[in-house]
């Protein structure tokens, strides 16, 4: 007995497709006992309705057509649990995202719709109950990525007496946020805020912390990833070495300083900035002299402590895990190649805000005293410059940065704290200042600080006896603004963090055109990847704020708990299955198989045959369309059920 | 109206293509109405027997759609998919079907607007066959 | 004052006649005004660029046809060149101008048109630009010899000003080419 | 030896002579074979295509492409804005039917459009040899600074003109460097020069060159190199004038790319047009140049 369902989501699909007509058609349907259609069927009087038909009716299989079954499968699947039946005699019809918004003639949507419907009803006449297993979960969670968001997460994980293995990729924790001075809208130190966690984070007993480290290998699902975990050789003992930074004050040779996004040299051993966590050295070979052809052995000489090993090799280690946040943070735009107008990064007092956040540092290269790079001298006149690399399809990015309307608000504020007799000037195109207590952050950059807002873009910049001219326009007053500037600051717009896509797929999750980690659904799964017990923490699903971040990494922390809270974890019943009585033992499913979830069965009567492993099994069905003699078929999608639709969509 | 009386059989990768058709609509991309949409957990699960099996049927065009390489929610399930695909394309026209009504394409699931393309020209190529022929 | 919806409707058809010639969406533009940064000329437009665009957004069409500045951009597609939407807004500008000519719209910079219109009768004539030959009917006509008279000794001493016009054979051919014109001459 | 059309325009037979003569230099010292188009016509430059609707920008460049079509494989226009022409009226004779019909009206009978037109920079890098040039030229122009200075019209628009990057073009570079020279950072490379506005509109064309000279200056520039006769006609011609409106004192020798060239391969500046030059009758460079002239 089969019921059916036709959703009119509010107007979204009954302004274009005509529900009543669907539904009626439905009813004239082979073996269909009931049908109706409701204003929101994921409603509770909407679930209630498919309840009370399924008692009064006797259904034992539904049939739903509303939205994407990416939306709401599981909300009924659930329902249709309360009600009694087996939660997969349920299939979904997608009457909205692939019929009624993408259609504007009612007779075409709703006769697409009727056509559906047909064949949802005749796939669901071979549906057969499915029941899933369960498996252990192992209690254990990995988080990748040491900013403030994976530090919060790991924080919030382990408070609930989950042990944590936190993985960075550079040598110290703390990410983009112990590179920042003062943050908006409180200005508040940063250091402050983030350090005593940094701290907590190395002495809490249920966290692992791996510097220098990445994810190598990913293998298993959720409940029982088994993760290799690479870290890389600093070539100092990280248990021997105090922190003491005598080598890096006698080390030879020079090396970029990535803490001090390039504005000061660093040396090849070195501690990345002074409150590093773990504070300890690490070597970069690419710069040693050592390791380079040269004799230098000074930092294993002079090393008090004896911690220096130029032998030390890479170390793989392998995990479990139950579960992984991913935050991985971001990554900044290098704007130098698509603004060949701004001087593509020749002229050395026109730096990003990035750069300007380490200028405005008490712990910065200049002791937070604002010195521009070319002449080390103090700017007076600093204009801002929003939107470099982001609101440009030109440049190839569309996107918001999100948050450098509000940083180049707070910067202005510091310039202005730091020189008083200094003027700062904005160039937006609008102020995006959405959170609490940003707007009135913004006024008082205007009012309090007299930071200048200038609403348009900037053209161009080119230097002149000293001094920056940065060609604008004040779209407001309708006139062309040249201004002469001592220091001109970029905010460029903010990338996925380099390698996010490669570690992305080792994990089996998407990215979106903008390369960030794609959430499921932004209001339904917004910390959900694409695979199953993966979460997604900050900046590495979008650009975002730190209040923001900090939000989403509880969440992300929320979400592993419940998993792992439970013990046990319930497996999909959507695997393969063999039919014995078919099977010619050729294995070209175990061939195809990227699980290696097929393996030899010796029947009774001594044949061989495959079998499925469930345990392992994902579900792909790839080995169904391998399998020369249709033996083995995928629960949910055999070969008969895809047939049913077939042929019923082309009557 | 376009796509009227054409109609096609779309088997869409859950995880990517399927997701991508929801963007599009998501985002209210009109499209040509013919086409039916057929969800399968990976591009590696369309048997050519099926698609041979909608062209019997009467389908007028079949149209195969997964993720893009390297993206495989399954690691390579994409890739047979296009090995077995691309050989029965090349058999098409042995069996009387213009290789024009069959394709397989890649979709990732935030390309609403390359799914939308997509429907659209697959349709005008088929109504070019349909003309032509 | 603006009113909506009677500017769009007045608007709509010569707008549209734009972005078609002009093959750019004008609604693209969001107003950041980097066309205008980088104009070497706007300085001497009743509009700068980034307003005749917003001027057509809203239907103002007219006023751009008549505007000083579709006569006097360079067409140097600097602003095109620099705009985040990818728009060509030269292009824009300069179809503006060609729907104005077509429809024979009188506009302010008479010296301009005085110089263009001389030198393509003078082409007409010859074939070739005789270029003393228009810097003397210009400054004529404009009431002012002198007009860059300072340019003439470098010039004669050069030997690059020829008094006697260049001419071609087949002048009968380049004034049929004035014939296929399209716009109206005046 | 390779031989090529050659459509000199309007200005290269009339105020940029000296182009035309430094450009036959060049060309004769590498065996460039160059064949003037017969009974050729103006092509319009800026005027045509503002003014009437501006069909007449397409329709006079037409009939030299068409006798263009009559000779050589290729053409060449030293004349950055006459190249401009030349390319979008070939672009718009492949895609505009009814303006084609229009044209060959005139023209009384099909129209040959198809000839490649190439620009000066485009035809000396493809018949020069860098490695060859530096031979000849020994370093004449070593220790001399020369901002290249592309104007608007060479690279733009870049998907007609089909040539170099539009906001950042560097194609003269190699030659230059071949010849000695240093080519500092000069961001004004592409900015419009003020074009066709001198006789009606000076003051556009003073202030949008005073900025390129102003900024070249500020760069380090000895001296600007250009391949548009306008832009030279703004950049030199109205230096003076430049001055004149705003108390500067600047004096900027700018060279057509042929006479640098001709220089380094050790023409006098005579033989190339440069003693008439304005800007550099009274530079304090010029010294600079006559030692190249001797070494
Ligand atoms: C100039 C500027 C000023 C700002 N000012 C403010 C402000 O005042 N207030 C505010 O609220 N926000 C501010 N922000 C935003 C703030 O920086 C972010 O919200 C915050 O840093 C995001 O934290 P996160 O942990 O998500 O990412 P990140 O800080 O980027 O941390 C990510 C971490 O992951 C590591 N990682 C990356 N890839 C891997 C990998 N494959 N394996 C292992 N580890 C990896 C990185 O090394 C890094 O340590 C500012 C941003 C900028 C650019
Ligand atoms: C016009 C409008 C349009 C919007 N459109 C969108 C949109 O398109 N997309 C989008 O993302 N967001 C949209 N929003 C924002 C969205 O409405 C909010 O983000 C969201 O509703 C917030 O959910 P909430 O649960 O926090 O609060 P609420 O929805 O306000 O729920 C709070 C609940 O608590 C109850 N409550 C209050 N006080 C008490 C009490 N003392 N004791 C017990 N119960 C109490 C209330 O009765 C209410 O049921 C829109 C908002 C507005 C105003
Ligand atoms: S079930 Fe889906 S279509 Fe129906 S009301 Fe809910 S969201 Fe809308
Ligand atoms: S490696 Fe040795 S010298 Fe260097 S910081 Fe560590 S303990 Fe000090
Ligand atoms: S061995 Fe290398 S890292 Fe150590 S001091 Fe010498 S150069 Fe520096
Ligand atoms: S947040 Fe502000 S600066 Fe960043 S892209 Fe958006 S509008 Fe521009
Ligand atoms: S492919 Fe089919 S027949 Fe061959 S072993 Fe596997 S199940 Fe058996
Ligand atoms: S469905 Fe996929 S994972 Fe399962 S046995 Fe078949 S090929 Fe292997
Ligand atoms: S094309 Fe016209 S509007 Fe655009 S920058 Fe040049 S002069 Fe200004
Ligand atoms: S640059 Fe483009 S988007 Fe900006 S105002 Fe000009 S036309 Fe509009």
């Amino acid at each position: 007995m089969l019921g059916v369902f036709i959703c009119q989501c509010g107007t979204n699909i009954s302004a274009t497709v005509d529900t009543g007509a669907v539904a009626a058609a439905a009813a004239g349907m082979r073996g269909v006992a009931h049908a109706e259609s409701i204003q929101y069927t994921c409603s509770d009087p909407g679930q209630a309705a498919i309840g009370a038909a399924v008692r009064e009716k006797r259904l034992d299989r539904i049939v739903i057509a509303a939205c994407s079954p990416r939306m709401h499968e599981a909300t009924f699947r659930r329902a249709l649990e309360r009600a009694g039946l087996n939660p997969y005699m349920m299939e979904m019809v997608n009457i909205r995202e692939q019929c009624s918004w993408i259609h504007a003639d009612t007779g075409e949507a709703t006769m697409k719709a009727v056509d559906l419907v047909r064949k949802a009803v005749a796939r669901i006449r071979a549906h057969v109950p499915l029941q899933g297993g369960k498996t252990a979960a192992v209690r254990r969670a990995l988080v990748i990525g040491g900013g403030i968001a994976g530090i919060r997460a790991a924080l919030d994980i382990s408070a609930a007496g989950i042990p944590v293995t936190l993985v960075e990729k550079s040598p110290s924790i703390g990410g983009n946020m112990a590179r920042l001075d003062k943050t908006f809208p409180t200005l508040d130190c940063s250091s402050c805020i983030l350090t005593p966690l940094m701290v907590e984070i190395k002495q809490h007993d249920h966290i692992e912390l791996m510097t220098n480290a990445e994810v190598d290998d990913v293998r298993g699902l959720v409940g029982d990833f088994q993760i290799d975990i690479r870290r890389r050789s600093t070539c100092v003992d990280e248990e021997k070495c105090t922190g003491c930074m005598i080598c890096q004050e006698k080390c030879p040779a020079p090396a970029p300083d990535d803490f001090n996004a390039g504005l000061c040299q660093s040396k090849a051993i070195s501690v990345a900035f002074p409150q590093a966590v773990p504070l300890v050295a690490s070597l970069r070979k690419q710069y040693c002299r050592r390791f380079n052809g040269g004799k230098c052995r000074l930092c294993q000489k002079l090393c008090p402590a004896g911690a220096v090993d130029y032998g030390q090799e890479d170390e793989v280690v392998s995990r479990s895990f139950g579960a992984v946040v991913a935050a991985t943070g971001y990554g900044h735009y290098d704007w130098t190649g698509s603004y060949p107008t701004f001087g593509k990064g020749l002229y050395p007092d026109v730096i990003t805000s990035a750069q300007y956040e380490r200028l405005l540092s008490a712990s910065g290269p200049t002791g937070g005293l604002i010195r521009r790079p070319s002449d080390g001298a103090e700017p007076r006149q600093v204009a801002f410059v929003s939107c470099v690399g982001s609101r440009d399809e030109s440049a190839g990015r569309p996107q918001c940065c999100s948050v450098g309307c509000m940083y180049t608000a707070k910067q202005a504020i510091l310039t202005k704290e730091h020189i008083p007799d200094s003027q700062s000037y904005i160039f937006y195109i609008d102020m995006r200042a959405g959170g609490k207590n940003y707007e009135e952050f913004v006024r008082r950059a205007q009012t309090r600080y007299g930071a200048i807002f200038i609403r348009g873009r900037v053209g161009r910049i080119f230097p002149r006896r000293g001094k920056l001219v940065v060609m604008g326009t004040d779209t407001l007053a309708g006139d062309q603004v040249e201004i002469e500037a001592d220091l001109v600051v970029l905010a460029a717009g903010l990338t996925a963090a380099p390698g996010a896509g490669e570690l992305a797929r080792k994990l089996n999750i998407a990215c979106d055109e903008t390369g960030f980690m794609a959430e499921e659904h932004p209001k339904l799964r917004p910390v959900e990847a694409a695979a199953a017990g993966v979460f997604l923490a900050g900046a590495c699903q979008g650009p975002k704020d730190i209040p923001a971040t900090v939000a989403q990494a509880g969440a992300a922390a929320a979400k592993v708990i419940g998993l792992l809270s439970r013990g046990e974890l319930e497996t999909s019943p959507m695997v393969s299955a063999v039919n014995p009585s078919r099977c010619a033992g050729c294995f070209k499913c175990r061939d195809v198989c990227p699980f290696g979830a097929i393996d030899k069965d010796r029947l009774a009567d001594g044949l061989v045959t495959a079998r499925v492993i469930e345990s392992l099994c994902r579900g792909c069905g790839i080995c169904n369309a391998a399998c020369p003699p249709g033996a083995i078929s995928l629960n949910g999608y055999t070969d008969k059920q895809l047939l049913a639709e077939l042929v019923e969509v082309l009557r | 109206m376009p796509g009227k009386d054409v109609k096609i059989v779309g088997f869409l990768c859950n995880w990517c293509a399927y997701a991508g058709a929801d963007m599009a609509g998501m985002a209210r991309m009109e499209q040509p109405a013919g086409m039916r949409i057929i969800r399968v957990p990976c591009s590696g699960r369309v048997d050519p027997l099926l698609v041979l099996k909608a062209f019997q049927e009467g389908a007028d065009g079949v149209l195969v759609s997964g993720c893009h390489p390297g993206d495989c929610h399954y690691g390579s399930g994409n890739y047979l998919a296009r090995r077995r695909l691309e050989l029965l394309g090349r058999m098409l026209p042995a069996l009387g079907i213009e290789p024009e009504r069959f394709h397989y394409t890649w979709v990732s699931a935030s390309e609403g607007a390359r799914w939308a393309e997509i429907v659209n020209t697959f349709t005008e190529a088929i109504k070019d066959v349909d003309e032509g022929s | 004052m603006i009113r909506f919806p009677e500017s769009i409707n007045a608007g709509a058809a010569l707008l549209a006649e734009i972005e078609k010639r002009s093959g750019q969406r004008l609604s693209a533009c969001y107003q950041c005004g980097r066309c205008t940064s980088t104009c070497v000329a706007a300085f001497a437009f009743d509009y700068p660029p980034h307003r005749l665009m917003r001027l057509l957004q809203v239907g103002m069409v007219r006023e751009v046809l008549a505007s000083r500045a579709a006569q006097l951009c360079l067409d140097c597609m600097t602003c095109s060149m620099r705009c985040p939407m990818k728009l060509d807004v030269a292009g824009v500008i300069e179809t503006a101008k060609a729907v104005a000519d077509e429809a024979g719209l009188k506009d302010s910079e008479r010296d301009l048109r005085l110089f263009r219109r001389g030198f393509l009768n003078n082409v007409r004539r010859h074939g070739r630009l005789h270029e003393a030959g228009l810097f003397f009917w210009f400054n004529l006509r404009t009431n002012n010899l002198f007009n860059d008279a300072g340019l003439l000794p470098p010039m004669l001493r050069k030997k690059n000003f020829h008094f006697v016009p260049p001419r071609i054979r087949h002048r009968r051919q380049v004034r049929r080419l004035f014939q296929q014109i399209n716009g109206r001459q005046g | 030896m390779s031989v090529y059309s050659y459509f000199p325009g309007c200005s290269l037979s009339s105020s940029a002579t000296e182009y035309d003569k430094s450009f036959r230099l060049v060309a004769g010292a590498f065996d460039i074979g160059l064949d003037e188009l017969e009974d050729w016509n103006c092509c319009g430059a800026s005027p045509a295509p503002h003014h009437w609707g501006g069909d007449l920008g397409i329709l006079l460049p037409a009939r030299n492409l068409h006798i263009a079509g009559a000779g050589h494989d290729s053409m060449v226009a030293p004349c950055a804005g006459c190249f401009n022409r030349l390319k979008y009226a070939q672009h718009e004779l492949s895609h505009n039917d009814e303006l084609r019909r229009r044209t060959e009206r005139a023209l009384r009978e099909p129209v040959r459009y198809q000839t490649e037109v190439l620009n000066l920079v485009q035809l000396l890098n493809r018949e020069i040899d860098p490695g060859d040039l530096a031979g000849r030229t020994r370093g004449r122009l070593s220790g001399i600074a020369l901002g290249t200075y592309y104007g608007c019209v060479l690279v733009r628009p870049p998907e007609i003109v089909l040539y170099d990057d539009p906001n950042d073009p560097v194609k003269m570079e190699p030659l230059l460097k071949a010849a000695g020279a240093t080519i500092p950072h000069f961001p004004f490379k592409t900015e419009c020069c003020g074009s066709y506005m001198g006789l009606a509109r000076k003051e556009i064309v003073l202030k949008a060159s005073r900025r390129i000279i102003e900024v070249a200056l500020e760069c380090g520039v000895d001296a600007l190199v250009t391949v548009c006769p306008l832009c030279h006609q703004n950049l030199d011609l109205r230096q003076q004038q430049i001055n004149d409106a705003f108390g500067t004192d600047y004096h900027l020798p700018v060279l057509y790319l042929t006479q640098a060239l001709g220089l380094a391969l050790g023409f006098s500046p005579e033989e190339l047009g440069i003693d008439a030059h304005l800007s550099l009758g009274i530079s304090h460079r010029t010294s600079s140049f006559d030692n190249t002239k001797k070494a």
